[in-house]
């Protein structure tokens, strides 16, 4: 590596998942042959895989310059977040809210670090997202300047101010897009992978979705219909530990919801989804049995998100997290001692240390990424906050693709 | 040009858009997509295109509804014919996805899809769920869809082509009621428009609105009411919305008598959109509705028939306003 | 007596049913039934009637509806609160179940049960999904279930009371932008009727009529229109289905004036129930309708609240119509 | 046994599981243990268990009446079916219309026999049905004669004609009733379950339901949320291995059904739905465990229509059955050869043969038997034959408990 780094994108290689190097054979068949297997249970645990050797074959392979990039698009996300909270926190102009996503970046990142983030629309992989999308849509490609934007509602945002954080779209990088709704969004991505295979155009599909999204109906349609049909699909379900307030043991009659997976006859994977390097082990795998027609993989990511639900309720500006904050008394509240201990296996820490030990970085030059991505959300949020806003009138334009519908508010 | 049925009209427009485009994409349910008639060749969607774009799926329109739009997000045209049983199964999908994605995205999402819900609400003797005929109005009421109920098989052909070139999602609804109607269809592809309503009949008494599965009674008592030297004209409203607003006021600016006629229950029925559009623009005119009661059909075909809205009733009602 | 929100005033009807019905259950997603207002005991439904009664379930809002219907069918009284993300989740099971069992089975079933289905509609910034107010048009086409929308916290509670004691399903809509409203409400336990409209103020130059989360914006209007000297009559329908026709058809057949004013799209909107209705039954009035333009809510504030119709939109258009 | 058998329903007997009796005990606790476990997957395979020597503790205890009403109740259902399907082949007047249940006869007994099928409607057992509905509602007794009135839409039938076949309901026997949507019966079954949890009244559920049901969203929903709150309910899956004209394996990614209880953590058992011995052993199990408090149970009973999908298509008046019918020349339509190896397990046939080898009746008895209850279904279309029709104007009651909604068809 050279001594300076661009921390902007570089597309190049974050599109390339490296070609496939020599690596002791054995070692990667048995790990292929438990994850492609498609046997009724065909649940892997991956947590704690590094400390205990078991790194996965991929991400030793990965080029310095992907690595790098991937530790990049982490301090991006976390600065993009923090950032964002400061600004709700602060400034009483700002109108956007957030479901922060600061903790969960690994993820996101380990995950699109494995698809194909560039290329005409039936060339490029595509992500749909939920509710808690800005690190789903930074980590895909898009550009944070006009997603800053789109959050406050400006009419040059990502879309037109028209949709807000859970409704960013940006077909350019394949992200479909965001949704507000708990459900419908896996069963849809399930069809836009029935459309890639029709027409053999190589492409899969990810799906994000919490915890929450397991004892919706559409959680069974999805993997069902995808198993049945062998679809490029994958679903990545972050199991942050909570739906809104509710653990998720009240939901999941089961400890890793991975084993869903069984009875459709797919894998279903559990990863540590704090350390970037394993989760884009899995999703890699995941991707290459997709694109080679082998159908879907249910993966299971264990992680937290440092921010309550919605917003930023019981965070100060400065300082990461929300803590001590329970309005309702909730009986299944999170503990803040679980938060602290989750923020003790930080994200942006392990990709840092992991680079760091392999000789990739120095602890200088990951320093200066951190701080390169910093600035650059301070720009993109002054940027946003310099954009014009909506006009009134134009709520009347994009329900169809042309022309407008009447105003009805004036009798 | 030959004699067509409804379903094997569509299924030629299908097929005609199929082979042109080789990305398309037809969802279906246990039904599979097979029309013939007499005289022409068997149209199978399945065998012609393969189950690798023509798939039978489970019992789950929700799926149904859900994967053709992400089919269509993805950018391939798209339809679905999904069974009576589960018209409403899907319905949380297209009102609060299809029907808003994109505006939602400021119009980045592209939805070339089409969505053929059959409706029964024909046949005595299957009750409540299975004789219904009421999403005409769940349907109308969703922004961001464009609802349409073709009333004959020239009709169905010609919209269904509208429909898959359309690029915003298209609920197609096809009252199952009129599977045994035939007339000339030209073999030729053709489009009819998504937003235009037909005037059937031309006259100067009255105006009687009706859609879909309504029609064929309408049609009916239209005769019978010249027959007896009314001039009634009739209006197949055909786009549910958007409406066309602009044929209906003309309409009854000159007949100054409104009648709607459902098979849709009657608490805002599609003829409660009628007649409040009128209402606001014509002065003076005078309004009847003629709808299925408040109540789910009974499966006894003696008091199903007795509730579903018939010719007589028509004519009766069109007396009554007129006289 | 005392000062309550409207979820005070709905869980205070809530708690002294369950009390006087020990077999009465509650289910409901993430957010626990608790309300508190100054001066009064916290109720917490989930603590005094323990999780055996008070049910959190997953993100499920169609097994919810099922099962809340499951256990009115089981004989037990069942209410569920439904959040607006989930409203139309649920549709289907409203619909073509807990609407048509009754009639299904010849009177066999019976459905003590209420479904409570938040709206919104209120908040700039959500965007589609979640800033609508759409709901009240697909649940009160439904036959066999009462549809409801009260509009303060008296009728709040007075509503909850009779909807839990009707042996049939009842449809309570909750606008949630009416969280904040407070006012005097009693203490113990009456009820309000189903199926009666309330004259809000008494006029006799034009009727406006609206409902839920638009009737703050209409008082504020009437209030405004009779500073400037119009004598306005505003008509609260609070029962969408069955409709009271009745109080309809005798204000305007006074005033010869109607105007309605929905946050709901415009295209088969309450009001073009109500427009209907009186249509046919008054001659010669006026008729003239406010509501949101056919289009999913903008989430960005200078669209949403020029589109959604205000106390401003509805003076305008009554003087227009009276002028 | 005497020599006179009253093949009318003995609710008493009907009605009371057999006690408790002395068998060997560590058999018993063994088989308690496999059935009751909620192990992961705990899938028990149940087919051909008598051949194997296997038949369960519980029905080698039923005492010999209770024997010959499940016996009597099988031919109940098969000549009603007979005589139904007959009806439709030669009379044209009878208007009503069927899903025929010939053929699967034995599951509706076995697991009705396990249930409480008299007493208070906060006493007896609940069953909902489906579409295919009258062998349910046979075997949960209600009147054969009223029921088959109402499915010809007679005032005077057990829903005085406004329901038909799909909509059958008795309260008076619990049976909740038939739903003519695939899909809500389970959960709407579920949220039955949850109000007699809420209650403590010890009551169990159970929903009949088609291999069609696996794939609906609806699936996953009733056996999550019964399985989280361990409710009194049993999902009785009648896998016919057709669904109208499709294989079950067209929607469903695994052989046996129930394998899907195994994430759920609650006991999935596959039984051979021909004897109604081996379906009562695993209903009973599973209703002890629901009335002990122990949670849901998925039974799926392997079994087979003989007639088609709807109504009397390729059937012939007098004839058992309906073969060599495939108008849309379906590619998955069942094949002629796979319905005549069924009907050669027939389940008359063999709930004969084991009471006769166990000396409960000699042939003759089981004879007289099955001729009464042709009697009684010929008798009991003859009462409906003369009920009177529907008053038209009846249709505007019932949609509320009070009143009558108006009339709109006339403007
Ligand atoms: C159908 C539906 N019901 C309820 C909600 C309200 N809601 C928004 S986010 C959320 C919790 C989601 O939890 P999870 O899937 O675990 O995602 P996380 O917030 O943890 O990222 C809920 C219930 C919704 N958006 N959609
Ligand atoms: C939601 C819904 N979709 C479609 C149908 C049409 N339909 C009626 S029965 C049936 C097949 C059911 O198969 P299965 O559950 O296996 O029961 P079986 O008929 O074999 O007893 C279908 C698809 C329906 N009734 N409901
Ligand atoms: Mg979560
Ligand atoms: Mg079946």
């Amino acid at each position: 590596m050279s001594e300076t780094i661009d921390v902007t994108r570089n597309d190049d290689i974050r599109d390339e998942p490296a070609a496939d190097p020599i690596v002791s054979p054995g070692r990667r068949t048995f790990l292929k042959g438990v994850a492609g297997a498609g046997a009724a249970i065909s649940l892997i645990r991956a947590v704690d895989a590094r400390a205990e050797g078991e790194l996965g074959y991929w991400a030793k392979d990965l080029p310095a310059a992907k690595q790098v990039q991937m530790y990049t698009d982490i301090c991006r996300i976390r600065w993009h977040e923090r950032t964002m909270a400061d600004k709700m926190l602060t400034d009483s102009k700002y109108r956007g809210y957030d479901h922060f996503y600061a903790g969960q970046e690994a993820v996101a990142v380990g995950v699109c670090a494995a698809l194909r983030n560039k290329g005409n629309f039936d060339e490029v992989d595509y992500v749909y997202s939920s509710h808690r999308s800005t690190g789903h849509a930074l980590a895909k490609g898009v550009d944070m300047k006009k997603m800053a934007a789109e959050n406050d509602f400006r009419a040059t945002g990502l879309n037109g101010g028209y949709g807000g954080e859970m409704h960013l779209s940006d077909k350019s990088c394949g992200f479909i897009g965001a949704d507000g709704m708990i459900g419908p969004a896996p069963p849809m991505a399930t069809g836009s992978a029935f459309a890639i295979k029709a027409r053999g155009s190589k492409q899969v599909v990810v799906v994000f979705a919490g915890d929450g999204t397991y004892a919706t109906p559409h959680f069974h349609s999805a993997l069902n219909n995808s198993a049945l049909l062998k679809l490029p699909f994958i679903y990545v379900l972050e199991n942050n530990l909570y739906h809104q307030y509710a653990h998720y043991s009240l939901s999941c009659p089961m400890k890793d919801i991975a084993e869903a997976a069984g009875p459709y006859h797919i894998p279903g994977v559990v990863v540590n989804g704090q350390d970037v390097m394993q989760v884009y082990n899995v999703a890699r795998t995941a991707v290459e049995r997709a694109r080679a027609g082998g159908g879907p993989t249910l993966i299971e990511a264990k992680t937290y998100r440092y921010y309550n639900h919605w917003g930023a309720p019981g965070a100060k500006p400065g300082e990461l997290g929300a803590f001590g904050y329970d309005p309702l008394a909730i009986s299944s509240f999170r503990p803040e001692r679980e938060l602290r201990e989750w923020m003790a296996r930080d994200p942006v820490d392990i990709s840092r240390n992991v680079l760091v030990a392999w000789g990739t970085l120095t602890r200088a030059q990951a320093d200066a990424i951190e701080a390169a991505a910093k600035q650059e959300a301070i720009d993109a949020f002054a940027w946003a906050d310099a954009q014009p806003y909506c006009k009134p009138e134009d709520g009347l334009k994009n329900v169809f693709t042309q022309g407008s519908v009447a105003a009805r508010q004036f009798g | 040009m030959a004699k067509k049925s409804w379903m094997y009209s569509v299924l030629e427009a299908v097929q005609y858009e199929m082979r042109a485009d080789k990305n398309m994409v037809w969802f279906f349910e246990l039904t599979p997509p097979v029309a013939a008639t007499p005289g022409k060749p068997v149209i199978n969607l399945e065998k012609e295109f393969g189950r690798n774009r023509v798939v039978n799926t489970g019992i789950d329109e929700m799926w149904m509804a859900a994967a053709t739009l992400g089919a269509g997000l993805a950018g391939s045209k798209a339809v679905t014919y999904i069974p009576y049983q589960g018209n409403c199964m899907c319905f949380q999908i297209i009102q609060n996805h299809a029907g808003k994605l994109r505006s939602m995205t400021g119009g980045v999402a592209s939805m070339p899809i089409v969505y053929i819900l059959e409706m029964t609400g024909q046949t005595p003797g299957f009750g409540g769920q299975h004789s219904d005929y009421e999403i005409d109005s769940y349907y109308m009421h969703i922004p961001g869809v464009k609802t349409v109920i073709p009333s004959t098989p020239a009709d169905a052909k010609g919209m269904m082509v509208s429909a898959i070139r359309d690029p915003d999602p298209v609920v197609y609804l096809y009252p199952a009621g009129l599977r045994e109607l035939m007339e000339e269809v030209p073999d030729d592809q053709y489009s009819t428009p998504l937003d235009k309503a037909a005037v059937r009949v031309v006259g100067s008494d009255i105006t009687i609105v009706s859609s879909g599965g309504g029609m064929p009674d309408v049609l009916d008592a239209a005769e019978q009411l010249k027959a007896q030297g009314m001039k009634p004209e009739v209006i197949d409203l055909r786009c549910l919305k958007p409406m066309d607003t602009d044929t209906l006021v003309r309409s009854v600016q000159k007949t100054k008598r409104l009648l709607t006629v459902d098979q849709s229950y009657y608490t805002l029925c599609p003829g409660a959109e009628v007649i409040a559009r009128v209402a606001e623009n014509v002065d003076g005119a005078r309004f009847k509705r003629v709808a299925f009661p408040d109540s789910a059909p009974p499966a006894s075909p003696e008091m199903f028939l007795w509730m579903r809205p018939n010719a007589g009733h028509v004519v009766a009602a069109a007396k009554k306003l007129v006289g």
